[in-house]
């Protein structure tokens, strides 16, 4: 195999293709082929072995799980390299039929939550409206779509959003753990939150259709779609490129690549693939990457990164 | 194909005979005055003119292909169901034109009944079957009336006796012989005039071909029977009176005593002694 | 490639034995051919498959069998050479000695002593670093040891390219010799093609229990964790667990009930949509339309089943569902932007297929002897449809709707795309369900984790959603069968 | 028919009675199979409608006229036309210079950026494509047409403002008149002040979008192309059907013509009704489990889709090949016999030859059906960004459904309406392979 | 469902004619003991026992259902397509059990070959009808000698001058009674021993079936040639024997002649005078 192959994380996948486009362009390698299979998914591939059925890469939105690097160590990968390559901002949208959302993490737990606390009491939410929580919120009924369970948007905003604000109610503090978390991450069912699939396309399209929907995805979405939606204003931020690479804008979650080090040398164009995703001009700030919306990291984190890994690569060979 | 195999063949001559002048004493039930029949291009019925009297059978024989099934199809317009069947000529029931455009072929057919070569009953209870026709024609306003044709129309085909006990297995159940009997009972239910038969018993054995035509015969004082049949024995058994075709002719016609005694045309002659068919 | 290169061997083997036979039979038969109990054509092909067939069976039996071989032979080289007592040393610091579990009291390495795993490991590390994979951590001598399999491997594949034509070529020659003028080729070749159709009719078997299979280990997996009782009887549908273990997450839901009455529903709606409209459709081009309206109509229609569904999915979620949502705010109707109404009827458009061509197919097939009978009373032409016609092809209709049925169960991607995810529990077509399908496809294609009954929960909707439908297809065959014998 | 109860009526008048109301029932019987094949023809007609205003604007894409000048120092410094340097070369800094000079004011490092965004990123590789086609362009100034980034392509298209009415805008005579504010835009005002620059130059000009047609995928929508799926989607099809069709009639002959009726033919045959129901994911794990785990078949390979389709197809295949078998008339076979043919001879010479058009049939249906799928392919690794056109079913692809899933999925606008396009593609390789079928069974209809 | 229909009818008694002894003067081509044929538990042959003599055409007579077709299919074990049907008993070719599981079906058929009720002619050309059979048994070594045994055969089945200019045109585009001989055609081209024919012409008209009985009276110098016919008046015209059944059972077996004019048993004189049938 001279190829090599990528699998992982849908949210990753716009950004490593770009890079892996561009490096097929430039260095004349094959491209390499990057599947989009999920975080979970391209762990699982990627740590069950090692050998050219293997893959070389995989993409995460998250950061690998201990389990998952038993897994990996049991099946001999064990030398493998987590390359943080950026930040993905989580928005909040609606149509520009509507005004801009202007919101709190409360709020947003309040409009979210299966339960709410009320007067120390847990209560099923109550709240049919906007204004039911707040009266300077528009008079709209509460409809947000938003990603299922099993997407790791949907976890990064429970842990972003919805864990700081349940902590802001003193009914929070008094929980247990386990009683913390079945509150703060379970949502409502009674249709003031619809599970809208992994399109999110589909979403922006259900939003400009729907001026009283809400929907929750990735910034790049919101970007390339301005004319038709406007993000949510949270605490006081504003979803911008630059609020969120300066890490104003609080629902921002970092995304990584892995790299399987014992592939270095075997398969070709590893050591090069990583140096053009960590040239300024992918990731940087004027990089393409940040054209496709990603955000980048600051200078010195990127030094830092880049330093590291491609330091580790050139350790191997 | 058919067509290019017959056309050497159609060069008989038929001489003037009975087939020219069809009468009968009285009135004629049904009345045909030049009536052809054509299958696309292929002409199946040629000029045929016959009269047939109320109140009698009368047979259809003939060499297979002759075009038998086609005319006796003529008369309550099931050809219309073959799309590419056209009937010219002048063919009346009881004076009135059947091909005419206001009539209403689903009332004709009401009042000529058929039963065909191969029974085919509906794949319903015996019940159903006879009371199909009462009932899609609204004959019957109450159950009892219902009740009460079925039973007379059974009795009538004979087959009462037979089935009274199952009225409610299906009819596809029976016996080919039960099978003919509940067709002509479901022919009867709706009172026709007239009962057109396409060889009726040419799939019987000949205990049910028996019983058949005993029935034939009882039908006959009130009801205008037509019978096509392969069999001069039957022909010569049941009818009074026969007609002969001949590759889509009407050769002749006349009292089933004389075609079988003394035919006029040697075609007549010829088939009915066994030298060809 | 090297496995290509023998079965192309083969079959010129194979080509040459055709050739030599078929000559061996006319000069047999003295030229005269009548003498000949089967046609020389069928004596090459005796031929051909002695040559071919026992070949290429060793040479099935052999892929497997051949890595084996070559482990074992490592795995001793191992025993005999790496790990005796002067090793010992060397293996102790390194990696090895972690996967091996060797203890700091231990003088000798016994592969049989091995626990499963670590012996496993030890394959595995073998094997990978024979497939090119550099080694890390280890002492040089794996290398050797992967040497030896690699080794072990190529010679077999020369052994294996030997054996294997020498086969082919023993088995022409015993055919060859055989034949005679009486010799029953053809009856042996005729053998042949059965047993390889009935080889194919297994196919069918075969990929049932393959689904079987790849399903059961992890249904069972999951049924560990989740009572089977909760999973087949809980109303509620929540597979929301935590994703890590620092991570915090509710506990999971698995009630599978609101995704079975989704799936019922949204087929339902699919069936409202294409029964009639199919139906009805069949019935008009088998018994009124001219018959060359028939012929372009229904390749028309039949285009709807070979729309892909992702095409339908984009249909039913930017223009059904959107329309359904605007008559329904404009008329004072709460309808849901994924309502089961619109990903039911776009469902429906996509099978109408199956319920016209099917019906039609055996409507045209009812007797014409039926409508003789039903005209022949006076019937009129529904009348007859309504009243004999489709009670008498009712089994072939009720399979043709069955069929469809299946397919709007098993049907995915436009439930993935229209209808929603959230699991309600409604009767209301104008709501958002879900269907069995979308979530196995979001639990599939989602952030999976493979010890969790979040993931494994699509096993077990994938297994239960099997034995449903076959449930289903058993009962369907019995009413076919049924309804067949009385109508016959 | 107002007869009063007392009077007695012949079964006549009743008849008579009835008639009116049975002729209406008639009619609105009729009218009822009328509507529904008009149902089902607006369905078809509303895709089809739907899709194609969507996407047709796809197959054109506006493009920038460039004069460019190769410097054999820049691409070729030794000028050995070896294609391993050409290939490699750079042919960036030729590009920028190119659209420097259509923009001399723009001296500063913002407004050059600016100005090359104009162009699509992957400009360079259109020049590169040409020359690695014909070397001796190196040193010459060649006059190309490279495409409009994306964002420019889609405000010209006027898939960004509705509201703007761009086409006083296009003819160059105004400037645009937005209703966004600048933060809506894809484009600054800037960006546009020069994009109108260049269309009073004369420079843009939309033609017929030909990347679309002969390239793989791509992240830039102005290069992205359907061409390495339709190569994907044909060696898959190719497999499915060179294992599908033997297969299925093999075992449709079996079942209908040899084995015996007992349970065990029972059994297959509910099997086989029933696979025709399992989704076509599961059948995704069934090609997982079996053709990559333990066959240890690689990933994302036409090679493996191909397998796991013709598993999904077969029920189809198998299903309609029987009934086209029970369909020859037994007359045929008793002829064969007759004359001394054995069993299998009487099958494969005249048995076959006549249930051919109906086991086309099946595998039209069940080919359309594979053609369409995406789900069972998520599992084997072919939803993926695959960009080498391949080149054997052994090489990583994707198919035309896939493509389309992956692009509706993507961020950038552009792929909205090239979504649509690909799925035109799709459905004319659908009416293509259906109608090339349909002549075949055609032919094998009219032969006798 | 015709099982029981059947039932009640099987009282008949069959008193011993020369159905019980079955002789033909020298050897017997085709020799039946004591067989049976059953359709599932239906029994359709009931212990025949009758002589075919060599280049004699024998005629099969009875009414409908009686199983004059279901025993002259297993004279070639034609029978053994249906999967419900099982026969039982000994039939003998030249002396040789033909349901011995030695035979070779595929060669018996070539040896007595079979013509069909209704023709069915292969959808292929004429010549490709006619050549199948050589072709498949491997008659020919050349082009000039198929050519030369496919117009043999069309020509003695004389059909030669109707088609040699088109035997390139399909099989089926033929009228009937030429389909009909192109099937005899066809199974004279393998050379059979005995041809088997069920109703040759029961769809044919009278001149197509004067040629068949043509054909079949000159065949017979080289062929034993066995014919099932409903028409009496053929069975009379064209065969030396006759055997008459009823209900599945042999009645009576003897000289045409004898049979027609001076019948054993009264069953075989109410058919052949039309009392019934
Ligand atoms: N549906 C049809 N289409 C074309 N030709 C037909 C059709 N039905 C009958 N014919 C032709 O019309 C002619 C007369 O047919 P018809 O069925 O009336 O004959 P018949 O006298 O009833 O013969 P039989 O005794 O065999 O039933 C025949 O040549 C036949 O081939
Ligand atoms: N395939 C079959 N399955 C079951 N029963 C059959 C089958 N074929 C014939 N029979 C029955 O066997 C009996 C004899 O049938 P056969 O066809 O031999 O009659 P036949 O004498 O040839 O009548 P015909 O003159 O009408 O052709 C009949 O009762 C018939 O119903
Ligand atoms: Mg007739
Ligand atoms: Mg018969
Ligand atoms: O695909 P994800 O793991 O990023 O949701």
């Amino acid at each position: 195999r001279d190829q090599i192959r990528i699998v992982g994380s849908s949210t990753v996948y716009p950004f490593t293709t770009v890079v892996a486009e561009n490096f097929g362009k430039k260095t004349g390698n094959p491209t390499p082929v990057v599947e989009s299979t999920g975080s979970g998914g391209g762990f699982k591939l990627f740590c069950a072995g090692l050998g050219v059925e293997h893959p070389d890469f995989t993409n995460a939105s998250r950061a690998i799980k201990s389990s998952e690097i038993e897994t990996c160590a049991s099946n001999g990968v064990e030398a493998i390299t987590e390359m943080k390559v950026g930040y993905d901002g989580i928005v909040m949208a609606n149509s520009k039929a509507s005004a801009v959302l202007e919101l709190t993490k409360e709020q947003i737990f309040l409009a979210l939550a299966k339960d709410v606390p009320q007067d120390g009491q847990w209560v099923p939410n109550p709240y049919m409206n906007w204004s039911d929580i707040d009266p300077s919120l528009p008079d709209e009924k509460i409809e947000i779509l938003g990603p299922p369970p099993t997407s790791g948007t949907r976890d990064a905003f429970l842990e972003l959003v919805m864990e700081p604000g349940c902590e802001a109610f003193a009914e929070c503090q008094d929980l247990s753990k386990d009683d913390f978390k079945a509150r703060a991450f379970t949502l409502r069912e009674d249709g003031g939150f619809v599970e809208a699939g992994e399109n999110d396309n589909l979403i922006v399209q259900k939003l400009e259709a729907n001026p009283a929907a809400v929907g929750i995805f990735g910034y790049s979405f919101l970007d390339q779609n301005m004319d038709k939606i406007q993000g949510a204003v949270i605490e006081g931020e504003a979803p911008t490129f630059e609020n969120i690479a300066s890490g104003a804008y609080p629902v921002s979650r970092p995304l990584f690549v892995y790299v399987k080090l014992a592939h270095m040398g075997v398969i070709p164009g590893m050591e090069e693939f990583l140096e053009e995703y960590t040239a300024d001009a992918a990731w940087g700030p004027e990089g393409y990457l940040s054209d496709k919306g990603l955000i980048p990291m600051p200078d010195a984190e990127r030094a830092a990164m880049r330093e590291a890994v491609v330091g580790k690569v050139d350790n191997v060979n | 194909m058919t067509h290019l195999r017959n056309d050497p063949e159609q060069q008989h001559e038929y001489p003037e005979t009975t087939a020219g002048k069809p009468t009968v004493d009285g009135d004629a039930k049904v009345a045909a005055r030049g009536a052809n029949v054509f299958y696309g291009a292929k002409q199946a019925i040629k000029e045929v003119s016959l009269d047939i009297a109320p109140n009698e059978v009368t047979s259809f024989i003939g060499p297979s292909g002759c075009g038998k099934s086609t005319f006796l199809r003529a008369l309550n317009r099931m050809n219309d169901i073959i799309d590419i069947c056209r009937v010219t000529g002048d063919i009346r029931l009881d004076g009135e034109d059947i091909y005419d455009r206001k009539v209403d072929v689903v009332q004709l057919r009401a009042r000529v009944g058929m039963v065909f070569q191969k029974p085919n009953p509906f794949p319903k209870s015996i019940f159903e079957n006879v009371a199909y026709g009462p009932r899609i024609h609204g004959l019957v306003a109450h159950k009892d009336e219902l009740d009460e044709i079925v039973h007379t129309s059974l009795e009538r085909a004979g087959l009462l006796g037979e089935v009274k006990d199952r009225l409610e297995t299906p009819g596809t159940g029976l016996s080919g012989g039960q099978q003919q009997r509940l067709c002509i009972a479901r022919a009867i239910a709706v009172s026709p005039e007239v009962i057109l038969m396409d060889e009726p018993c040419s799939a019987l054995d000949p205990i049910a071909t028996a019983k058949i035509e005993e029935l034939i015969d009882e039908l006959r004082g009130n009801y205008t029977i037509v019978i096509v049949t392969h069999s001069m024995q039957q022909a010569a058994r049941v009818s009074q009176r026969t007609a002969f075709f001949h590759l889509g002719n009407l050769v002749e016609m006349g009292d089933t005593e004389t075609i079988f005694t003394n035919p006029e045309h040697k075609l007549t002659q010829g088939y009915i002694t066994g030298r060809f068919g | 490639m090297d496995t290509i290169l023998v079965i192309v061997a083969i079959v010129l083997l194979a080509a040459a034995g055709f050739v030599m036979g078929r000559r061996r039979a006319v000069v047999r038969s003295g030229g005269v051919s009548r003498s000949l109990h089967s046609l020389p054509n069928y004596h090459g092909h005796f031929v051909a498959l002695w040559s071919a067939v026992p070949a290429l069976i060793l040479l099935v039996l052999w892929l497997p069998l051949e890595p084996t071989l070559a482990m074992n032979a490592a795995l001793d080289y191992f025993q005999q050479h790496i790990a005796e007592a002067n090793n010992l040393e060397t293996i102790r610091q390194s990696k090895l000695a972690l996967l091996l579990g060797l203890s700091p009291d231990q003088t000798t390495i016994r592969l049989e002593d091995l626990a499963a795993d670590q012996f496993g490991l030890l394959q595995t590390e073998i094997r990978n670093m024979a497939a090119g994979g550099a080694s890390t951590g280890h002492a040089a001598f794996m290398q050797e040891v992967a040497d030896v399999y690699s080794g072990y491997r190529e010679t077999s594949y020369i052994l294996m390219f030997v054996v294997c034509l020498a086969l082919a070529g023993a088995g022409a020659g015993f055919a060859w010799t055989r034949i005679a003028p009486e010799m029953r080729a053809r009856n042996h070749v005729e053998r042949a093609i059965t047993w390889f159709m009935i080889l194919c009719s297994t196919v069918a078997i075969l990929t049932t229990v393959g689904i079987v299979l790849s399903l059961l280990f992890e249904a069972m997996r999951f049924f560990a964790q989740i009572p089977v009782t909760d999973f087949i009887f809980g109303l509620h549908w929540s597979p929301q667990t935590a994703i890590r273990e620092d991570q915090v997450g509710s506990t999971g839901a698995f009630g599978a009930v609101p995704l079975f009455a989704g799936t019922i529903l949204i087929s339902l709606i699919a069936m409202c949509v294409a029964v009639p409209v199919g139906l009805f459709s069949a019935i008009y081009m088998a018994e009124y339309a001219d018959n060359r309206v028939r012929a372009v109509v229904k390749p028309i229609l039949e285009i709807l089943a070979g729309i892909p569904t992702v095409v339908y999915g984009f249909f039913a979620a930017l223009t059904v569902a959107p329309f359904f949502r605007g008559v329904g705010e404009s008329i004072g109707l709460d309808v849901s932007s994924e309502s089961a109404l619109a990903a039911g009827m776009v469902m429906g458009i996509m099978i109408i297929p199956f319920v016209s061509s099917l019906s039609d197919d055996v409507i045209t097939a009812v007797p014409q002897s039926m409508r003789e009978g039903s005209y022949g009373l006076g019937a009129t032409k529904s009348e007859t449809i309504t009243r004999v016609i489709l009670p008498a092809a009712l089994p072939g209709v009720v399979g043709g709707i069955l069929l469809a049925v299946s397919r709007a169960i098993g049907e995915t991607m436009i439930v993935v795309m229209a209808a929603g995810l959230g699991a309600n529990l409604t009767a209301n077509p104008l709501e958002a369900v879900t269907t069995v399908t979308v979530q196995i496809v979001t639990l599939l294609v989602g952030d999976q984790e493979f010890d969790s009954p979040k993931t494994l929960a699509a096993f077990a909707l994938g297994l239960v959603l099997f034995l449903m439908t076959l449930c289903l297809n058993i009962i369907a065959l019995h009413v076919v069968r049924k309804y067949r014998e009385q109508y016959e | 028919m107002t007869t009063n109860a007392g009077s007695v009526t012949t079964p006549k008048e009743k008849m008579r009675a009835t008639l009116k109301h049975r002729y209406a029932a008639e009619k609105r019987f009729q009218a009822y199979g009328i509507a529904a094949i008009l149902i089902a023809l607006a369905m078809l007609v509303t895709l089809f409608v739907t899709i194609i205003g969507n996407g047709f604007t796809a197959f054109q894409q506006y493009t920038v006229h460039l004069d460019v000048t190769l410097y054999p120092q820049d691409i070729d410094p030794d000028g050995t036309g070896d294609p391993e340097v050409l290939s490699k070369a750079n042919y960036q800094s030729a590009v920028n210079d190119a659209m420097y000079a259509l923009f001399p004011e723009a001296t500063d490092r913002q407004a050059r950026r600016a100005v090359r965004e104009l162009i699509s990123p992957g400009a360079n590789y259109v020049i590169r494509d040409m020359v690695m086609d014909d070397p001796s362009l190196v040193g010459q100034r060649i006059s190309v047409r490279v495409p409009l980034a994306s964002e420019y392509d889609q405000v010209l298209k006027g898939n960004v403002d509705p509201v703007v009415d761009f086409t006083a805008f296009k003819e160059g005579s105004t400037s645009v008149d937005w209703s966004l504010s600048p933060e809506e835009r894809l484009i600054s005002e800037k960006q546009a002040d020069y994009l109108q620059q260049l269309i009073r130059q004369g420079e843009v000009e939309a033609s017929f979008n030909r990347w679309f047609f002969t390239n793989g995928d791509s992240r830039q929508p102005e290069l992205a192309g359907i061409w390495g799926a339709a190569v994907g989607s044909m060696f898959t099809l190719m497999v499915t059907l060179a294992l599908s069709f033997p297969i299925g009639v093999s075992a449709a002959v079996y079942l209908e013509e040899f084995a015996p009726k007992n349970r065990l033919t029972d059994i297959i045959e509910v099997n086989i009704n029933n696979l025709a129901a399992v989704p076509s994911i599961v059948f995704g794990l069934l090609g997982l489990a079996v053709f990559l785990q333990f066959f240890g078949m690689p990933r994302s390979a036409p090679l493996v889709g191909g397998l796991v389709l013709t598993l999904m197809t077969l029920p189809t295949i198998i299903i309609a090949s029987r009934a086209a078998l029970k369909s020859v008339p037994p007359s045929i076979r008793e002829a064969a016999l007759g004359v001394g043919a054995s069993k299998l001879q009487c099958i494969f010479h005249h048995v076959l030859p006549l249930a051919m058009p109906g086991m086309l049939t099946g595998t039209i249906i069940g080919m359309a059906q594979a053609l369409g799928e995406t789900a069972p392919l998520l599992m084997i690794g072919m939803v993926a960004f695959v960009v080498d056109i391949p080149g054997s079913p052994l090489d990583p692809a994707t198919v035309m459904p896939v493509q389309i899933y992956l692009w509706s999925d993507s961020p950038e606008r552009a792929f909205t309406e090239r979504t649509s396009a690909a799925i035109m593609c799709l459905l004319g390789f659908l009416i293509l392979m259906n109608a090339a079928a349909v002549l075949l069974r055609k032919r094998f209809e009219r032969r006798w």
